[in-house]
């Protein structure tokens, strides 16, 4: 009985994106022209290319951006239930968020949130 | 193969129209393309005391990839013609154009070297408001001339 | 240094380069050629205590009878004493330049663009000259006296684009 | 004229050993939330760390100074206003005193307070703007809205007084375009009360919230100096230490009877801006306080019919007699009006960006032979490349919101 519940918010999930996207795909009124795709650069002829390669240092930020926003979905089941949990669910989230939180001051002191 | 595309006859066209022009007019997302002195007036409108989001339009857009109406608030100097070409160009396709402005309409006072005498020479422009700088009223009341204009847009027109 | 005894020394200094020294609603300033105006504002800013560069311009004198067509003003300011002074070195129409005076001053790059952008003055020795305020293929030197109101044409030569066409109709 | 394309910064070829990130070329160009106005600037970055920064402006290039050569001095008022459209009054209030100075005249004595009352609050109007479009900038968007509705209030005023919201066109030769309305003093109270609420709430947001600080502590100094070789003028010339206000070193229209001091900071970062120009806020309102208080009776404009038009009962016959009319037709016909001696001169007074001066040359006649104006955007802006040079993108941002740049006055 569980599950239908589940499929079936997911169902609707889908349904709207998914309909958001076609819907304005199949109706949305398109007139190509050269002008029109090139890159949007505030108003003037783009600069420079983009087939650059990139600094290593976006990628840490991105994946400790990516470390820290999945800490915090899982907080969210957990904050859904936590008076049920009661005290034991409270000690596992917290070493959950410890070792996380060691994580985040060790990233820290080695400097990886500079931008250097 | 747009909405517009598909050949309009009979009513069934018309609701669809109607369904579509309503959608449109309540949730015109203007591109200010601010320059000078109209252009704090038109952040003025756009605060909290003249609130353009009344009409729908606050959502202030600053790339052209996701606005359909462009108010041009201020005066065109030669350099930035371009550019207001350039964005003009790169809106997509249901776009109206509010010139702001007397300097924005026909120069202003402005009558020199520098300054383009009126953008309509070169863009389609559907609204001019007069004044230097017009008052926030004035934009207000261009957004409701702008509403009407998108009203009555027939889908023959389009295409 | 206050303006006047500031006139008095740049004309025993540099006596040759000091064309005249003039006075206008209480503001000494001096007319001076333009071979060693560098030194000249050096001195000024060093000794002179002026240290700052509050403005340069051209001016354009098109037949006013003075020692030469254009004019590039440097208007200088000391910060310590809040005296003023101002300098115009006269610089001939058959061969517009004078030397930049970047070295000394930060400010003076972008101004001396501006007077090379409006008036056509080149500046020798300046790290980038090019128009400042106008489009680069801009044809004229909009603020010389003889250069039309409305200009020459630029400002109607773009494409023009229509609603109905949806695309360049020019 | 074909469309003038920028020709790209010429990138050099690194070796292909070289593992690290070619530089990347950016555009923070002239229709860009953050500029505020038609400013471009191409940005050589390596990864988020700023190379080299080149500003680009013109785009808003009006031809000011040519077309103010075609007119009368009286009617140059209305082309000053268009210029710095933050603080209007300001442009106005230099101009006049230009000219005045230029021809030797002394404004009437309320004629002068009420131009001092005014230049205040367009001053706090002016940044008090600039501080809410700073904290917008790095995120704080509520203080934008607070900034403007006290911007409102201070439009009331402004078109209570001169009849137009920004572009006021108040002052003219010799005195002001009419007299202030009776309720003005209470209406300009009434600001103050509530103006100094907004004020110490905006600072109360700002001044120790940890975002800001971090997002403009030591970010974009200047040392005093390099903010002299600059010709930095206004709250950045303060922040970076140097006393210098020309209210105070060059007093006009009667500064020197007013008691303000001139706030000043020492690190010349961009937290040190903002702190200037909230302090200046107070100060101002300090200044209009006083001017309030000793505003005195008696004609705005100066008695010569030379300059200033005769009234309305002096033109008519029957009182006037024949001179009344004939001085209104000289004011106004070809060749009349206001003509001061030939001769130049360079008049700076104290906008809120910093020091705004008229060098105007006169040759005689009743329009300027060269209108010249030394605006502190252009200089301020200058120095934009040597500031955000080295940092990080985000701080440039932070760097040109700071320098309150209006396209304007920059490129006239």
């Amino acid at each position: 009985m569980e599950w239908t519940v589940v499929a079936l918010y997911a169902g609707i999930a889908v349904a709207i994106a998914g309909g958001m996207l076609s819907l304005s795909h199949i109706l949305g009124p398109r007139k190509r022209r050269p002008e029109k795709d090139q890159t949007y650069e505030c108003g003037v002829d783009p600069v420079g290319t983009t087939k650059e390669r990139f600094s290593v240092h976006f990628y840490l930020v991105a994946i400790l951006f990516i470390l820290f926003d999945i800490e915090t979905v899982f907080l969210i089941p957990w904050a859904v239930l936590y008076k049920k949990l009661g005290v034991p669910g409270l000690m596992e989230v917290g070493v959950f968020l410890a070792v996380l939180g060691f994580g985040l001051v060790s990233g820290g002191k080695r400097k990886g949130l500079e931008w250097e | 193969m747009g909405v517009e595309s598909r050949p309009p006859e009979g009513t069934l066209t018309t609701r669809v129209e109607g369904l579509v022009n309503w959608a449109r007019k309540n949730s015109l997302w203007p591109m200010p393309f601010g320059t000078a002195c109209c252009a704090i007036e038109l952040m003025a409108t756009l605060a909290s005391r003249f609130d353009l989001s009344r009409f729908g339009a606050e959502v202030i857009r600053f790339s052209p990839r996701q606005s359909d109406l462009m108010i041009v608030s201020g005066r065109i100097a030669l350099k930035m013609m371009p550019v207001l070409l350039k964005i003009w160009e790169q809106m997509p396709e249901p776009k109206w154009c509010i010139s702001m402005g007397a300097c924005a309409s026909c120069g202003g006072i402005f009558d020199n070297y520098a300054m383009i005498q009126g953008i309509d020479r070169f863009i389609p422009v559907d609204v001019y408001i007069p004044g230097c700088p017009p008052r926030p009223e004035s934009v207000i009341d261009a957004i409701m001339k702008i509403q009407q204009i998108v009203e009555r847009e027939k889908f023959a027109s389009k295409n | 240094m206050d303006p006047t005894t500031a006139v008095e020394t740049l004309q025993q200094k540099f006596p040759e380069q000091v064309i005249s020294a003039h006075e206008h609603a209480g503001q000494p300033f001096v007319h001076v050629k333009r071979d060693r105006i560098v030194d000249l504002l050096k001195w000024l800013r060093n000794d002179g205590g002026f240290d700052m560069l509050a403005d340069l311009c051209g001016v354009d004198y098109l037949n006013q009878g003075m020692p030469e067509r254009f004019c590039v003003v440097y208007n200088l300011t000391s910060t310590a004493s809040n005296a003023r002074f101002r300098v115009k070195a006269f610089v001939p129409e058959a061969d517009p330049v004078i030397d930049s005076v970047s070295k000394l001053w930060k400010s003076a790059p972008w101004a001396e663009r501006e007077a090379f952008d409006m008036f056509g003055l080149q500046f020798r020795g300046h790290p980038d000259l090019k128009r400042i305020l106008l489009p680069e293929s801009y044809g004229g030197r909009p603020l010389r006296k003889d250069y039309p109101l409305i200009g020459e044409g630029e400002r109607q030569n773009f494409p023009r684009y229509t609603k109905e066409a949806h695309g360049k109709a020019h | 004229m074909e469309r003038p394309t920028r020709t790209p910064l010429e990138v050099e070829e690194e070796s292909e050993g070289d593992l690290g990130a070619r530089r990347m070329i950016v555009n923070f160009g002239p229709q860009h939330p953050a500029t505020h106005g038609t400013l471009r600037n191409i940005i050589e970055m390596d990864g988020e760390r700023i190379l080299r920064l080149e500003a680009e402006i013109g785009f808003l290039h009006s031809g000011f100074e040519k077309i103010s050569e075609y007119r009368s001095y009286n009617q140059t008022v209305t082309v000053s206003d268009r210029m710095n459209y933050m603080s209007p009054l300001c442009n106005n209030i230099a101009l006049a005193v230009a000219v005045e100075e230029m021809m030797g005249i002394q404004v009437t004595p309320r004629c002068a307070t009420i131009r001092i009352i005014l230049a205040e609050l367009s001053r706090i109007a002016d940044h008090i703007l600039c501080v809410g479009l700073q904290a917008m900038d790095l995120g704080a968007f509520s203080l934008m809205l607070w900034a403007f509705t006290e911007r409102e209030k201070l439009y009331d005023i402004f078109e209570n007084v001169t009849g137009a919201r920004l572009t006021t066109s108040y002052t003219r030769i010799g005195g002001l375009f009419r007299d202030v309305p009776h309720d003005f003093d209470e209406q300009v109270r009434r600001f103050m009360e509530s103006g100094k609420k907004t004020i110490s709430e905006m600072e109360g947001m700002l001044d120790e919230n940890p975002i800001f600080v971090n997002r403009t502590k030591g970010v974009g100094a200047v040392s005093g100096e390099e903010s002299i070789s600059f010709g930095l003028t206004g709250p950045l010339l303060r922040a970076a230490g140097v006393q210098y206000d020309v209210r105070r070193a060059r007093p006009y229209l009667g500064y020197d009877q007013y008691e303000f001091e001139i706030p000043t900071e020492k690190e010349g970062d961009v937290y040190a801006r903002y702190r200037v120009r909230v302090r200046e806020m107070y100060e101002s309102m300090k200044i209009v306080d006083q001017a309030l208080k000793k505003l005195p009776k008696g004609p705005i404009n100066v008695s010569d019919p030379r300059i200033v038009l005769p009234t309305k009962d002096e033109r008519n016959l029957p009182e006037g007699g024949m001179e009344g009319l004939i001085y209104h037709f000289k004011n106004y016909m070809h060749g009349h009006g206001v003509r001061p001696p030939k001769g130049e001169v360079y008049v700076p007074t104290e906008a809120p960006n910093g020091e705004l001066g008229y060098y105007l040359i006169s040759d005689g006649t009743e329009r300027p032979y060269r209108w010249r104006v030394r605006p502190p955007s252009f200089y301020n802006y200058q120095a934009f490349a040597r500031m955000s040079e080295g940092g990080l993108l985000s701080d440039s941002v932070a760097v040109l919101s700071s320098l309150n740049i209006i396209a304007g006055e920059l490129d006239r």
